[in-house]
């Protein structure tokens, strides 16, 4: 599948937070198939920044354009998975999937077994270990059609074989002409991907 | 299927996965209910005449200890800012919450003050004025509260602060529902009332929502 | 045309200056006339020969009464600038109306209470306007306890916003209800569409104390909002300079 | 029209019989004016000090 052409245009971005000035006059376009990792110390507002371009808070100053058009009209061509779980405990791993992309069953149990959640679509989360229940939430990333992706720590709790999986699905995301933002301590040796360090930006 | 029709979905089963959720407010009902001869005097026509507005408030009260979490568990669990990116309007998939919320939890508790009725020795008549009043005013007191609940989702030690917020708001829905059991009770028609009632929750069902998904975004846009 | 004055207002700093101004203005404005009305209600307007002496208290119960619904809606007005123009002022004043709302509310339930006894030989009743009092007094501790419970100040402005209008927009049914669940209370005692049933020399000190109160609770409010920006606006740089000069 | 209501100053404090109630309300109403001007300008040095506490500590910090 190759998504149609997307980019993403961030122009005089600032962000205050708690009284802390975080980024200033943050400018960038972000093209189809670029990946971007952006790094910084604890602090820097490596997660504001993300959940600004997901349009979770509220742009304080500066635009952020999706194809030409305003962040609140595309919030649907965004995938974001954030620090917590996003996925709901008392519910099996199938019914949480079910709920947020709305793909049929044979799909997601497809993703399921990508992330090596095979013959777990009927488990509760709660049953799950950690870093399986972090597969499952990273498991929507096999089945949404989402061209923008905004991942904040995807590689936490996961180990080395699923950190790999995780790379190749990103290198083909990007293939298919998608964005990936992701913030991540560990850089990732299999992925070719821009860094924006948070600490030069001002 | 539908997003709406995940979202109901979703919210049964996770009703089902939690029963507690649906009981704990009826056994607070009864609770209140049987404490109130122990308080006042087994004399049931003392209790006859004051139980329909004692099971009114007890009613009251169970729906907004059971509504003070609505949205807690979605927030810290990071489902609720997923919301967002679902496609539709905020106060629309918020709607729908209320509307599962009142189906699997106002609702049973309803259908069980007929038995706090019999155990205050309500009269028949006044009990079905009861229940008629409470099917149509519960839906504004569940939006109410569910906007209390809402306001107070980014603070770690709001306690019942929500309800405490909204119970104001109630004075209206309570004055009502008043006149019409005093009606009832007297045997005068109750039909003026009740549609003034119906017509607050419709109201409320329309423009609570939208405030709910406005302080939603706000926490939302809070919480690291 | 108007844009620069508006934006004048959008400025905490410009507002921190001139409000200590006004507020002086304010403080002496209001000093004279409570001490004037105060003194005219207290020991110069004449008996009411129905309620004795006791009837003095109006003198101080009414306009606070007043003052008690006037700033609902004010802090409403204040909710509306903040989501509508986004002025951090406006949260400033709706968290220090807040306050003095509450303080005015309780006082002038208080007062009505203390009227009561001698007037009905109790100090509470049911009746609507009593309960539509102590209704608002609770709508204030919402908002007092709601800005309390979170700690991120826009955050706290904005929830109090939601609560503020929603309130408001209740205020007239809750009114409306109550009014018809008990209409027992005595007829407003001044209507300003009418004119008072009182003599001149009764109704004269009355008008000078709600103008009073009304230049008072502006002084309050100008004061607790200087404060608050201060304090808000810590981190910049006109009030480390202010600051460091002082 | 100002005239002097009562016989002398001990019975206007007396304000027979409805002193007891009216006195302790302007009292009252003193109280919280009073207590609340004065709330502000508590408030009000309070943030001055926190801010120059900020400004010394910062200015330690640099040296």
């Amino acid at each position: 599948m190759i998504f149609e052409p997307i980019d993403i245009e961030i122009s005089k971005l600032s962000c205050e937070r708690d009284d802390r000035l975080l980024f200033k006059n943050l400018s960038m376009t972000l093209n189809p198939g670029q990946i971007l990792r952006v790094a910084g110390p604890n602090g820097a507002g490596k997660t504001t920044l993300l959940r600004t371009i997901a349009g979770l808070f509220d742009i304080q100053t500066g635009t952020i354009r999706m194809n030409q058009l305003p962040l609140k009209e595309c919030l649907e061509q965004i995938l974001y998975i954030g620090h917590k779980p996003q996925v709901t405990k008392d519910l099996t791993v199938l019914d949480n999937l079910k709920f947020l992309t709305g793909s049929d069953d044979d799909h997601l149990k497809r993703a399921l077994s990508d992330v090596g959640l095979k013959g777990y679509h009927d488990s509760l989360v709660k049953e799950l270990s950690q870093g399986q229940g972090r597969r499952c939430a990273l498991a929507r990333l096999w089945c949404v059609k989402a061209p923008i992706w905004i991942l904040d720590e995807p590689y936490t709790a996961l180990d080395v074989e699923m950190v790999k999986t995780l790379d190749t699905r990103i290198t083909w995301h990007s293939a298919a002409g998608g964005i990936c933002l992701f913030t991540t301590h560990q850089p990732p040796q299999s992925l070719k991907y821009t860094t924006l360090e948070l600490d030069h930006v001002t | 299927m539908s997003l709406e029709r995940r979202m109901l979905t979703r919210e049964l089963k996770l009703n089902v996965a939690r029963p507690g959720e649906i009981f704990k407010p009826m056994w607070f009902l009864i609770l209140v209910v049987s404490m109130l001869p122990l308080a006042l005097a087994p004399d049931s026509d003392l209790l006859s005449e004051i139980g329909s507005a004692m099971i009114w408030v007890a009613t009251l009260l169970a729906l907004l200890l059971n509504t003070e979490h609505l949205f807690q568990s979605d927030f810290s669990d990071g489902v609720l800012e997923q919301w967002l990116f679902l496609n539709r309007p905020l106060a629309w998939l918020v709607g729908l919450k209320l509307i599962a919320h009142w189906l699997f939890h106002v609702l049973p508790l309803i259908l069980i003050t007929p038995i706090a009725g019999i155990m205050l020795s309500v009269p028949t008549d006044v009990l079905w004025a009861l229940l008629v009043t409470l099917v149509i005013a519960t839906p504004a007191l569940t939006c109410f509260s569910g906007l209390g609940a809402a306001l107070t989702l980014g603070s770690s030690r709001s306690g019942i602060l929500g309800v405490l917020v909204m119970m104001p708001l109630f004075v209206p829905i309570v004055i009502l529902a008043a006149g019409v059991l005093i009606r009832a009770m007297d045997g005068s028609d109750t039909l003026p009332l009740l549609a003034l009632l119906g017509a607050f929750s419709v109201v409320a069902a329309t423009v609570v929502p939208i405030a709910v998904s406005a302080a939603i975004r706000l926490n939302i846009g809070g919480s690291n | 045309m108007g844009w620069r004055w508006f934006h004048q207002w959008g400025s905490p700093r410009w507002f921190y200056e001139r409000a200590g101004r006004w507020q002086l203005v304010c403080g002496r404005l209001a000093l004279t006339l409570l001490i004037t009305g105060s003194l005219w209600g207290l020991a110069f307007a004449p008996i009411d020969y129905q309620q004795g002496n006791s009837y003095r208290i109006i003198y101080l119960h009414v306009p606070v009464a007043f003052l008690a619904q006037a700033l609902y809606a004010a802090m409403a007005v204040c909710a509306v600038v903040l989501f509508v123009w986004k002025m951090k002022l406006a949260d400033v004043a709706m968290q220090s109306i807040a306050i003095m709302g509450f303080a005015f509310t309780a006082l002038s339930l208080i007062s009505g209470a203390v009227w009561g006894k001698p007037t009905w030989g109790t100090y509470w009743v049911w009746d609507a306007r009593l309960t539509s009092m102590l209704i608002l007094a609770f709508l204030y501790l919402g908002v007092i306890g709601l800005r309390a419970a979170i700690q991120d100040p826009d955050q706290a402005g904005k929830a109090c916003g939601i609560l503020v209008l929603v309130g408001v927009v209740n205020l007239p049914i809750i009114k409306y209800s109550v009014e018809w669940w008990n209409t027992l209370h005595q007829p407003a005692s001044l209507k300003l569409t009418e004119k008072p049933a009182m003599p001149a020399s009764m109704w004269i000190p009355l008008l000078i104390n709600i103008l009073g109160y009304y230049v008072a609770a502006a002084y309050l409010i100008l004061g607790s909002m200087r404060a608050i920006v201060l304090e808000r606006e810590r981190r910049s740089a006109w009030v480390r300079e202010l600051v460091s000069r002082a | 029209m100002l005239e002097f209501q009562f016989a002398s100053l001990a019975a206007f404090f007396e304000m027979e019989p409805h002193g007891v109630y009216v006195w302790p309300i302007y009292g009252l109403g003193l109280l919280v004016l009073g207590g609340l001007t004065l709330d502000n300008v508590r408030q009000h040095r309070r943030a001055v000090r926190m801010i120059q506490r900020n400004l010394e500590r910062e200015e330690t910090h640099e040296l």
